[in-house]
């Protein structure tokens, strides 16, 4: 249905733009062993990514590629989380601990939905996440705990991504574009609805950034908007570099 | 003596010099050297192609991309670890890679203007690295002949990959055609000079083949490679940039045109495209992180001293 | 008591304060305040608009918009300045900014996702800063009026370049018109707000327009820039997002709807689509700049020590 | 005639490239005055590369717009100089030093061309160029003579730049796009050759790098190839950023 297509189409937009910017990690990692992590964290996500568009095109006739390479700035729906400039590796680190946390409770609670491609995504998901999220932990602990340096860019790192954690709670403004309304009619079952999820990352994530002996960042959160197509800074420059190629070649396979 | 008369015996054999085993200074030094260049290879060849993955195509290229670039960094680190088995160790050949002291193969000096050349970089790049890999997997060295095993498999891997882009892109639009032989027009000498210098002007490969390191000559590998390429190009439908190649009938092989050998020693001076600037990018990105591999030392550190002290903890409590 | 008689007598006769004239400590706090949240305005607000500088759609356009953005940090300079006069240095004002303790205005706490939000930005936001601030250009203090003067005179051409993008836009394809459209439909009412909220909620403005710093209560000002963009939308053919707008015969003013001043409110609270954003982007500028400072700095110094040197070394040849 | 249409075109990108660069600045200096005098610079240079392009394109009936933004990357003729990313500031001083000493030598010969248009946007130049060159040698300064660490990213700086100064000072390759070669036929007295200006660089800028305490980098040069459409790698993401919106566009005006 349109509404499963649009929930999808969401999920996938914030998996593709994140598998995006790790992409850009490579090469350039701290370590060779990091080039290789971010890497394989970056495939993975890309990997949802795909999963989720096509599933989400299926229902309009379009592929993965469609979605991905011909839809203008604003018929985007990913979350502003994502579209952050990848920073230092402590805002690397940061985003992706952050959405770690989050894809972690929402692909296990995905698993259980009555749609079948979705619940089927998310249990191959969940089992990825898991690394992921072990990873970035490692690492706030390894920076918070290692040098004052260190210490100073992780820090950072969560001051700067902090302001995008509320907008990845708030619930799914699915098809209608109505902005924190309820679940849409159609998806009782299906969707997950993220307010449910905040808890979670509440009891997790605070207690972590303690463990590294940083502090919870007080920042107040941006508006957000990225489900409705309302996007950050770094965006349109990504978008560009992205799509440059396959839309200079209309119609071309590759 | 009697360690080099056993080496002797396991070169003659055919069997596996292990690190523990005696071997000469200068064979270890070739392979130190060897193995190092491979691997510094391996890590500067992730640029030419990490410079499309955030502009690909489609995102089934992109996914392909991403994991070849992490199987050439996963190359360099196996590279690496048989190299250390030798008595170098890994910070040491870094350094001499990113301080522009070591080399790497000369390939990676040229640029990717356009998508399609990460299609010759498959076809051509890891096509003439197959052949000169396979045979590395019998290399007398047990540690190296092991590690191109695991190589070898994923470069052919990769080669098919690069095959696959080049197909799609002359299956595509004219400007996909187009693309795709002026990148193959390109790579195409540059490929065939991987295999160094004509046989006559390579000194040292005469010891290496005598070690069972090397096992064929530059001139022998290059020509497999050729009659390799023909009939793939053929698949493909595009022209190999060389007026003389022409299959021989005497000989069964392919023959082909004189390369610009000067073109050759000049980006191994360092006057390519990009040598300076592969070496820059390395090692900004190590400076870059350098803060970050301090903080993971100093909190390694600092979870031992804890270690410990619970471990002295502990016993005073038995003791006590 | 002499310093206050002066003063009144000062604010009474329309002439200007100047920095060593005495006046109330009450005085000196509202314009330091009224000053720096100008200044960071300014240098907030050029991140809005340089977010365009590198895709401006012609060559023409992307030297305007540099240009503009460049008159915007000289602004901050020139404010910062003035606030200076009154005892505050320049360093404490810019601290308070990237550390989220300072206000600046609201409005560059949107996004400029399109092209035509550069337009709407010069047309809408300085059109609203012109009818603020050209009152302000008579401000009862000197250094602050004569700054004004400058900054007027450059931003009614600023205005007229989002006039011109706009028209441009409106001229254009039916998807430039879109954008334009999409675009005044987002700033409209953000616009309006500049003037700060109703008259009945706005306390500190009755002291401000005693002291003659504030010339119009925000209402009035707010009337005004209604009244001049009318008729500017009609040749523009954009329409103004609010229904109940139309001219009042009577008043000969055009009557508007009532604006959501939650929505107000809550930008100001920190949480609109880029508070956070925007200072980080400052501090971020400001930390990665710091060695350049600290290197200026050291080099002054140094310079200073050597001609120092240079003077005794000379006085001694002298008294040799 | 083509052969002076393709020399300003040459010109022109070179121009239109480094001003793009220093427009990335706006907004990110270590200081107002720094965001203000790199913006001048990139203003001055942005109007140097209208003035050409809109010279070149009139020999083929095309506007500054249409040669900047509807040309692909092998079109493009600027030198690799100027396509290299800001860096950080040590970087972005570095380079324009070399372009500075690069454009003061070329436009005050360019002054004395036979043709009257280039002759006159040289003259221009060459008052603005004065300035900007006064602007990085005394940054030079500050920063080799600043602190240990101003020293060591000014030096890195200038190792990052220095392998691009050769092909500032290569023969143009006008119009035949031969390498190398001779200035083309339909040049003499117009264009100027760069070969002739390469002595003014060696006798002054190593002087300076010394001056400011400084080693006179010694890395070997890369091919370069800008002037026949070859270009290094930052350049591609450049051009896609710059041209998206217009591209999006055919045929608007702004």
């Amino acid at each position: 249905t349109e509404a499963v297509a649009q929930y999808a189409l969401g999920l996938g937009d914030d998996a593709l733009i994140l598998a995006h910017r790790l992409g850009e990690w490579i090469a350039n990692g701290p370590e060779l062993e990091e080039d290789i992590a971010l890497g394989n964290i970056g495939l993975d996500i890309l990997g949802h990514a795909r999963s989720l568009l096509t599933y989400a095109g299926s229902a309009w006739g379009k592929t993965e590629d469609d979605l991905a390479y011909f839809r203008s700035e604003p018929e985007f729906r990913c979350r502003q989380l994502f579209e952050q400039p990848i920073g230092d590796f402590g805002q690397t680190i940061a985003r992706q601990l952050i959405a770690s946390v989050y894809f972690d409770s929402l692909y296990r609670a995905l698993m259980h939905s009555s749609d079948k491609t979705l619940a089927a995504i998310a249990a191959k998901a969940t089992k990825e996440v898991d690394y992921h999220l072990d990873h970035s932990t490692q690492w706030l602990l390894r920076l918070g705990l290692g040098t004052d340096e260190s210490a100073f860019r992780m820090q950072r790192g969560l001051d700067a991504m902090w302001p995008f954690v509320d907008e990845l709670y708030r619930a799914e403004p699915v098809a209608s574009g109505d902005f924190g309304a309820e679940l849409a009619e159609g998806l009782e079952g299906i969707a997950v609805d993220p307010r449910a999820l905040r808890a979670e990352f509440d009891a997790v994530v605070p207690q972590l950034v303690r463990d590294a002996g940083l502090t919870v960042p007080q920042t107040s959160a941006v508006r957000g908007g990225g489900r409705q197509g309302i996007h950050s800074e770094a965006f349109g420059p990504l978008l560009a570099e992205m799509q440059v190629l396959a839309r200079q070649h209309p119609g071309a396979s590759w | 003596e009697q360690g080099l008369a056993r080496f002797l015996e396991l070169i003659e054999s055919d069997a596996r010099v292990e690190p523990t085993d005696w071997m000469p200074a200068a064979y270890r030094k070739t392979l130190v050297r060897q193995i190092s260049q491979h691997a510094h290879s391996e890590i500067i060849g992730m640029q030419p192609e990490g410079n499309w993955i955030t502009r690909a195509p489609s995102l089934k290229r992109k996914a392909i991309l991403m994991a070849k670039v992490q199987d050439e960094a996963g190359h360099g680190l196996y590279l690496y670890s048989a190299a250390q088995t030798l008595g170098t160790d890994r910070d040491t050949m870094f350094e001499q890679l990113i301080t522009g002291k070591a080399k790497y193969s000369s390939i990676f000096n040229y640029l990717t203007p356009t998508w399609a050349d990460m299609g010759s970089i498959g076809w051509l790049v890891d096509g003439a690295a197959i052949c000169n890999q396979v045979p590395l997997c019998r290399a007398s060295y047990g540690p190296y002949g092991r590690a191109m095993v695991r190589i070898c498999k994923e470069e052919s891997f990769h080669q098919r990959q690069g095959f696959e882009i080049l197909l799609s892109l002359m299956n595509g639009t004219d400007a996909q055609r187009q693309m795709a032989q002026e990148s193959v027009n390109r790579w195409y000498a540059p490929a065939l000079m991987m295999f160094g210098p004509p046989d006559e002007d390579s000194p040292n490969s005469q010891q290496s083949m005598a070690w069972k390191i090397k096992r064929f000559s530059n001139d022998d590998l290059r020509q497999r490679f050729v009659d390799m390429l023909v009939p793939q190009a053929e698949i493909l439908g595009v022209t190999l940039p060389d007026p003389d190649l022409k299959f021989n009938e005497e000989t069964g092989h392919y023959d082909f045109g004189e390369l610009d050998w000067s073109e050759f020693y000049e980006v191994l001076k360092g006057n390519g495209q990009a040598n300076t600037v592969r070496v820059a990018k390395r090692r900004a990105a190590h400076e870059n992180g350098a803060w970050v591999r301090e903080a993971a030392r100093a909190y390694a550190d600092k979870q031992a001293a804890a270690a410990e002290a619970a471990a002295l903890a502990a016993n005073e409590m038995v003791a006590a």
